[in-house]
């Protein structure tokens, strides 16, 4: 199978991880994701507001690259990417008029873009698709029921309309890691915001939320959490080191792209992921469960 | 501006008394058309729907229960074949198809029939007065 | 006083309906016997000129068969008309616009362009079209106007009765014209044949099912038709139910499907439309998709329904409306 | 010509304020046929109606006009009118100009002139009417109740002790319905069971009540006064007439089940009886659970039974009642917990519904009434109780509100405290509804003296953290967000109608609403009775009601049934289909359409009869007919083509 | 101090305003506080999302644009999806961002006062997608 893929900004620099485990793990699935040529910035994040089209600019343009490929599905990993994408796509096809002034402001294009040409898919619907017997015959080795929160956070499934799964109990990456051995837990915060941009100019909030999260993730078990955002991976893990430099007591919990665990179980290489990116350091668990 | 004159046909079950819901809902709606009861939508004749063409209508409305949900248990199915072929026919003599719609409108759905009769009279004022239609030029 | 004087025209005909009144065979020697033919242009030698000379009202019956479609037509029927008592319209094509009223599907320019420029087999490099009036070393030569549509003869002029049928049968053209010279004449516009449809005179009818069902549309060019069955329940477009009788289910007799030619009963206008809501209702299905899939095969129903009928249709008369 | 009656109604200003009488008057005052037009401000109203009788009395009219509201709304009334002035009730028509016109424009002069084209086309109908006279019919006095919960026993007592025959028929072993499963009810605290049993055992000794459980009414044919139901008597396993309850069999029998009727919390067998009190007393065999009927091995009750009962090979039975009227009290169900994935989708063993809980209080339940959380049979200390699940939530569940729940909800709330004195009850809410007789009296009692926390606001989550459920909310009163560490919660989830509604209305040939609950032939003048004549509705299957409004509706469709049966002889609407025998030929088309097979075609005569009283009117066969030879009384081709010409502005 | 209410005042041209660049009508909210009661961030915010709507429904527009709650929203759209009325208050709160600085509202980010060591260190999406949400 090919696809079309859009990286974006981040998935080339803090989250290379996320990009090198993907790439690995699809080719092991011998699924093909093709880079699209010249793509932009995906206009992160989605904007709202009812007459602001110039905010749908940067995603649309990156749909008529991906129209241009020939392909008409469109992979991202990035959730932000995935989010702003589709809804901007949503809103040019379901407001007409709206779609022409955007078209008309980009006749510079030579082709046009109505709404529905492409279909955006996340990494986890596309690995969700993958027969669940194929992907077990492709893991090597034993995650040893390895307990695992997986953690959508809110781009991946919210609003509805772009959701990947239930808005309020997704089981998609569940069933991935429970087709791969692993043992997810109970987890209710995992698609509780953790604060998004306001990192930067709120980093107070975006504390209490990843120590919030992390609690739950802890309390009910689990040995790391998996998920498939670069800032809720940034928010997180960074944050969690800042938690843990300030007061010992706080556990931490090593945070990981979905795809860098079942990239490993699936048996490439777990020395292609750069481990000086993450702030808690996960090889101690993965070392516990024998997948270095 | 033009009125388009519209004559709607609606079962006494459904549709008339999603018409009524709708007035006692005080939803508003474009007035061209008015309706004359029947007690099933299976009671009009492709015959009288010519016939309102002849006699000056711009479009015809049929309305009906909703598929399954007939109270002479199968009327509206009938009225389905019929309409179908009769579009079907009009379009071989001259008359758009586009002027005559059926649309299942429930009791309940008082805000729907508000909408449909609306649409339906904003799209034969955009059709424009009855007239001679050469469809057969069109398709070429 | 002398016998009744009866005249003869055809407007836009086969000659069908001419043919007919030769098959009394014998029966005519009756008929000439009480009747003076005054006017026959099929038959016999006269001139129009012979007829603006008689009398108004001299001639006690015409008989008119054919559409209206050009000056030349509407001239002889208003002058046959002035100078006749009662006018029956004669045949389907006078009574309803019959076979040349389904030109009426086209428009004028449609016809003309077709007939002088694409015809296949035609010739005409110089791309000529009839003109109403040419200069010809000889003088001048005229051709009648011709009109934009086919109009039925009570489109045109006041007709009286109609003798209905393509053609109308030896037996009605004898009962007509022994009811008229006994003066036993129902009232004035009334179709001179049944008010039952053609079922009433169909054999095959005894072989309906309790209810007729169709789940498939057969075309008798395509399918075997059965010998003995109802048509309609077969599968196979029959008009009959839809149609007056008084043929005497000639083309059931023969193993062809009616295809409507004495016009709809008494009480339907439409004959077409109103056939068409039958074959509907017969229709076994209730799947939207299927209804869809199933009309389809119903091909080219304008022409069908409305074979014989079309210039008398709603249709036809809203369109005579816009066109006033 | 005809000499028709005009009378325009102002309903007050509802048609005058935009329909302009005056100018509609003067332009129909020469319309042909007109012989008479006159306005008053309510035509319905007494003096309305003596106008309209005194000026056919006067005028010698044989038409009558009203341009009044809806037909369905006072045709009836109008009908009776005229005929109480001797004009045939049939030749009476009515123009719709207050629902179809003056209520939903605002123009006067577009209102009006529309006004006016409709009813130019009622006057056309009205000239073509002709008078007709009922058709009558003999009645079954016999009544069949759809469904046995408190509402079709209270119908079925009602009925029977009028003297009329009753068929019951309860799709589980026992009746009971819902209100069974009640611990007790609000506002008197009563207990459920002791109010209801004795309903059931009196229904079951009635003479005039012939009781069928287990069944289900799978056919319905026939009309108001002489209906024909198939019932399909379920294969229970043993038989019935031999069996006498002892419930040996249940004791011995080794296979264990959750109880439907517990909710799942309490244990039955595969051969069971729903609940001690069960009426009938009769046990039934679980076929899909019973090991013998799975792989032939066990077979114990039958080797238990004292009275030889236990039969396996039996089958389903259908019997055919005839009945001359029908009431449908199916009752409700509950949302499950299991569709609510951000109330813990089912998965957390101490979220359950209202229902549930009701379990749990009962004296009868699995707990013998004392309040222990499902997972651990701990006493919860604090508890919450959640309002308005899934009920007024159009984005994601129901737009209606379930009506019972806040009643209910205080009620478990009180009944909580009144079990566990050093409990904590918290009810999130969002508008307290306590509409009804002692209800907001007992909704104080919960605040003050059982104190009661009520929070209002709706809860956004809630999970399972160590043994506590955290519920987190909002107080929109004080603005704060509110977290609550509960041991158990309560969700009073909405209510909807039982399953298998919808096919049954298939079959009764009545409607429902977008939410699948029973339509009435009229929200306010005629809430007991459905569109078709002869099935009535009661309780819950209509919209959700409490106790003493299911059990006042009830008595009501009886009251209904009552009235229809005192009749002598039936009227049958004559708005049907006839044939011109000078037309028919027997083609039979009209036969196909016929939903009724009221047409029948006879071959020898080339003519297609018609069974009058068969025939309700639709007309499809009518429109059918390629000859004209059937025509609907007074919707003839004629009728339908003139009205259409008055309204295109070619009419007279 | 008491809002004192009249017809002119309920229905200003800024809560139009509001509603039409939200895409959402403020006057279905029945008050039920779920979009507070689920909000991530509220603890920070002057004023409860519920409290915005109740006040937008009032006409109180400025009174929303004096409080911080619209900076504080990170647009996580938890409560749109909650609220059983359909109202978009995450939508809302993008359209209350829209018209303060139309109004021309001061810079609420600090990004000039992160250390360059800080900003470098930060995901690219995170800074973009804040100056994003909170100036333009």
């Amino acid at each position: 199978m090919e696809i079309s893929y859009y990286p974006g900004c981040t998935l080339k620099t803090k989250a290379i991880n996320f990009e090198t485990s993907a790439l690995a793990l699809l080719e092991k699935l011998d699924v093909k994701a093709i880079e699209l040529k010249d793509w932009n910035c995906c206009g992160v994040m989605f904007s709202q507001s009812q007459d602001n089209l110039m905010k749908q600019l940067a995603p649309i343009r990156t749909l008529i690259r991906a129209k241009e490929s020939g392909r008409d599905r469109l992979l991202t990993l990035c959730s932000m990417c995935y989010n702003t994408l589709k809804r901007s796509a949503l809103f040019i096809q379901e407001n007409e008029d709206k779609r022409d002034k955007i078209n008309d402001f980009m006749d510079l294009e030579e082709t046009e873009y109505f709404g529905n040409e492409i279909e955006v898919v996340n990494i986890l619907t596309l690995l969700d698709e993958i027969d669940k017997d194929k992907l077990k015959a492709s893991i090597v080795k034993d995650a040893k029921d390895l307990k695992v929160a997986t953690y959508y956070g809110c781009l991946l499934t919210r609003p509805k309309e772009v959701a990947i799964d239930n808005v309020e109990d997704p089981q998609i990456m569940e069933n991935l890691l429970e087709a791969a051995g692993c043992k997810p837990v109970y987890f209710p915060f995992k698609t509780e915001c953790c604060a998004s941009f306001q990192v930067v100019s709120r980093k107070d909030i975006a504390r209490e939320r990843t120590r919030k999260i992390v609690d739950s993730a802890r309390k009910n078990g689990a040995e790391m959490i998996l998920l498939a955002c670069p800032l809720c991976e940034y928010n997180l893990d960074k944050l969690q080191k800042e938690l843990h430099e300030e007061d010992s007591t706080f556990e931490t919990l090593p945070v990981l792209y979905v795809t860098q665990l079942l990239a490993i179980l699936a048996g490439v290489d777990p020395e292609i992921n750069d481990y000086s990116k993450h702030y808690i350091d996960p090889r101690p668990v993965l070392e516990r469960k024998g997948l270095l | 501006m033009f009125e388009p004159k519209i004559i709607a046909f609606y079962c006494k079950w459904c549709t008339s008394a999603g018409a009524d819901l709708a007035g006692t809902s005080r939803l508003q709606y474009a007035p061209n058309i008015v309706g004359i009861r029947v007690m099933c939508s299976s009671r009009v004749d492709p015959e009288h729907i010519l016939n309102a063409f002849k006699e000056g209508a711009d479009g015809v409305l049929i309305g009906g229960c909703h598929p399954g949900d007939c109270h002479y248990k199968s009327g509206n199915y009938v009225t389905l074949r019929r309409i179908t072929l009769l579009k079907t026919m009009m379009e071989d003599l001259g008359i758009s198809a586009d002027r005559l719609r059926l649309d299942w409108i429930s009791a309940a759905e008082g805000k729907r029939f508000a909408e449909v009769v609306t649409e339906f009279t904003e799209q034969i004022r955009e059709k424009g007065p009855l007239k001679k239609e050469s469809l057969k030029e069109e398709a070429v | 006083m002398g016998k009744p004087k009866v005249a003869f025209y055809w407007n836009a005909s086969c000659g069908g309906c001419e043919e007919a009144v030769v098959d009394l065979a014998e029966k005519i020697l009756d008929v000439v016997a009480a009747v003076d033919i005054i006017f026959w242009p099929v038959a016999m030698d006269f001139k129009k000129e012979d007829v603006e000379a008689m009398e108004d009202g001299s001639i006690a019956v015409c008989f008119m068969n054919g559409a209206v479609r050009t000056d030349e037509q509407v001239e002889m029927s208003e002058l046959l008309r002035k100078k006749s008592q009662l006018v029956v319209a004669f045949g389907s094509c006078a009574h309803m616009g019959g076979i040349p009223g389904l030109a009426n599907l086209s428009t004028r320019e449609e016809i003309m362009h077709l007939v002088y420029h694409n015809s296949p087999g035609l010739v005409n490099p110089d791309e000529v079209e009839p003109q109403l009036v040419s200069k010809v070393p000889e003088g001048e030569l005229t051709l009648p106007h011709f009109h934009e549509s086919v109009k039925a003869l009570d489109q045109v002029i006041d007709v009286d009765y109609y003798l209905p049928g393509c053609a109308p049968t030896p037996d009605m053209i004898m009962g007509a014209v022994t009811a008229i010279l006994e003066g036993k004449l129902p009232p004035k516009g009334e179709v001179l044949a049944p008010n039952k449809t053609v079922c009433e005179s169909c054999k095959r009818s005894e072989t309906k099912p309790e209810k007729i069902k169709i789940k498939a549309i057969k075309r008798p060019a395509l399918n075997e038709l059965p010998e003995d069955k109802c048509l309609l329940a077969e599968g196979f477009i029959c008009m009959g139910p839809a149609t007056r009788d008084g043929c005497g289910a000639r083309c059931m007799d023969v193993n062809m499907p009616c295809r409507g030619c004495f016009g709809p009963p008494k009480g339907v206008e439409d004959q077409g439309a109103k056939f068409l809501s039958a074959l509907c209702s017969i229709v076994d299905s209730e799947d939207p998709k299927e209804i869809e899939e199933l009309m389809e095969t119903v091909i080219d129903p304008a022409g069908l329904f409305y074979m014989f009928s079309l210039p008398t249709s709603m249709r036809n008369k809203f369109y005579d409306k816009i066109e006033r | 010509m005809k000499k028709i009656g005009v009378f325009l109604c102002h309903c007050g200003i509802n048609i005058s304020a935009t329909v302009d009488i005056e100018k509609a008057m003067e332009a129909l005052k020469d319309y042909p046929g007109v012989a008479h037009i006159e306005d008053y401000k309510y035509m319905c109203s007494d003096p309305g109606q003596q106008l309209i009788k005194k000026k056919i009395k006067d005028l010698g009219l044989d038409g009558v006009v009203v341009c009044a509201c809806s037909p369905t709304l006072h045709e009836n009334t109008f009908r009776l009118t005229v005929k109480a002035a001797g004009m045939n009730e049939y030749k009476m028509e009515m123009a719709n100009i207050r629902e179809q016109c003056s209520w939903v424009h605002k123009d006067k002069t577009v209102a009006t002139e529309k006004a006016i084209k409709i009813i130019k086309s009622v006057i056309e109908k009205a000239r073509l009417d002709e008078a007709l006279d009922p058709i009558e019919v003999d009645i079954t006095r016999k009544a069949m109740v759809i469904g046995a919960g408190v509402a079709g026993i209270q119908t079925a007592l009602n009925i029977a002790n009028s003297g009329y025959e009753v068929i019951l028929v309860e799709r589980e072993p026992s009746i009971g319905g819902k209100m069974a499963q009640l611990s007790e009810t609000f506002p008197t605290l009563d207990c459920s069971q002791c109010i209801l049993t004795p309903k059931m055992v009196e229904v079951s000794n009635h003479p005039k009540i012939k009781l069928m459980t287990y069944s289900e009414v799978v056919d319905v044919s026939g009309f108001v006064g002489n209906f024909k139901v198939k019932v399909k008597r379920k294969a229970t396993g043993l038989d019935w007439d031999v069996c006498n309850g002892c419930g040996l069999c249940t004791e011995k029998c080794p296979k264990k089940l959750p109880s439907e009727f517990d909710q799942g919390l309490g244990e039955r067998k595969a051969i069971y009886r729903p609940f001690p009190q069960a009426v009938p007393n009769r046990v039934v065999i679980d076929f899909e659970n019973c090991t013998y009927m799975q792989s032939g091995k066990c077979g114990i009750c039958q080797k238990v039974c004292p009275v030889k009962a236990i039969d396996f090979d039996k089958e389903d039975k259908f019997v055919e009642e005839e009945v001359g009227a029908i009431i449908c009290a199916t009752g409700f169900e509950t949302y499950s917990v299991k569709d609510i994935p951000e109330f813990g989708g089912g998965k957390l063993p101490d979220v359950v519904d209202g229902l549930t809980f009701e379990r749990i209080l009962s004296a009868s339940g699995p707990t013998g009434g004392e309040v222990r959380r499902p997972s651990d049979g701990k006493v919860p200390k604090d508890i919450v109780f959640l309002e308005c699940v899934c009920s007024r939530d159009p984005e994601h569940y129901l737009p209606y509100c379930s009506k019972v729940c806040c009643m209910y909800t205080v009620k478990h709330a009180m009944l909580y405290k009144h079990r566990v004195h050093d409990g904590q009850p918290y009810v999130f809410y969002m508008d307290m509804r306590t509409g009804g007789k002692g209800y907001e009296e007992f909704y104080q009692r919960a605040a003050e003296e059982d104190k009661v926390v009520f929070i209002r606001g709706k809860v956004s989550k809630l999970y399972q953290d160590d043994d506590k459920i955290v519920v987190c909310g909002v107080d929109t009163l004080s603005n704060e967000t509110i977290e609550i560490r509960a041991d158990m919660v309560v969700l009073a989830t909405a209510i909807v109608p039982s399953k298998g509604i919808r096919e049954l209305t298939k079959l009764l040939k009545i409607q429902i609403d977008q939410h699948g609950f029973l339509s009435e032939a009229h929200p306010k003048l005629r809430p007991v009775e459905s569109l078709t004549a002869g099935v009535y509705l009661a309780g819950c299957a209509q919209s959700p009601r409490d106790i003493p409004d299911t059990v006042s509706q009830a008595s009501g469709a009886a009251s209904m049934v009552c009235t229809l049966f005192a009749n002598e002889k039936l009227k049958h609407e004559p708005i049907i289909v006839g044939v011109n025998e000078d037309i028919c030929s027997g083609c039979g088309i009209c036969t196909v359409v016929c939903p009724y097979d009221a047409r029948k075609t006879n071959l020898e005569k080339k003519l297609v009869e018609v069974n009058e009283v068969l025939c309700e009117g639709c007309g499809a066969c009518a429109a059918a007919c390629p000859s004209g030879a059937a025509q609907q009384n007074n919707y003839t081709d004629n009728q339908i083509n003139a009205m259409i010409k008055a309204i295109l502005g070619k009419g007279g | 101090m008491a809002i004192s209410l009249n017809k002119e005042k309920l229905r200003t041209q800024e809560c139009e305003k509001l509603q039409e660049v939200s895409g959402t009508n403020v006057y279905s909210c029945y008050q039920c506080g779920n979009c507070t009661a689920g909000c991530p961030c509220v603890d920070a915010m002057d004023i409860p999302p519920h409290e915005v709507i109740r006040l937008a429904q009032f006409g109180q527009i400025e009174k929303i644009l004096d409080s911080n709650t619209m900076w504080i929203c990170a647009s996580c759209v938890t409560c749109s999806v909650r609220c059983p009325r359909s109202v978009d208050i995450s939508g809302v709160m993008e359209a209350l961002r829209q018209i303060a600085l139309q109004n021309g509202n001061e810079d609420v980010t600090k990004l000039g006062e992160l250390s360059s060591e800080e900003l470098e260190e930060l995901p690219q999406i995170a800074v973009i997608s804040n100056f994003r949400k909170l100036t333009s």
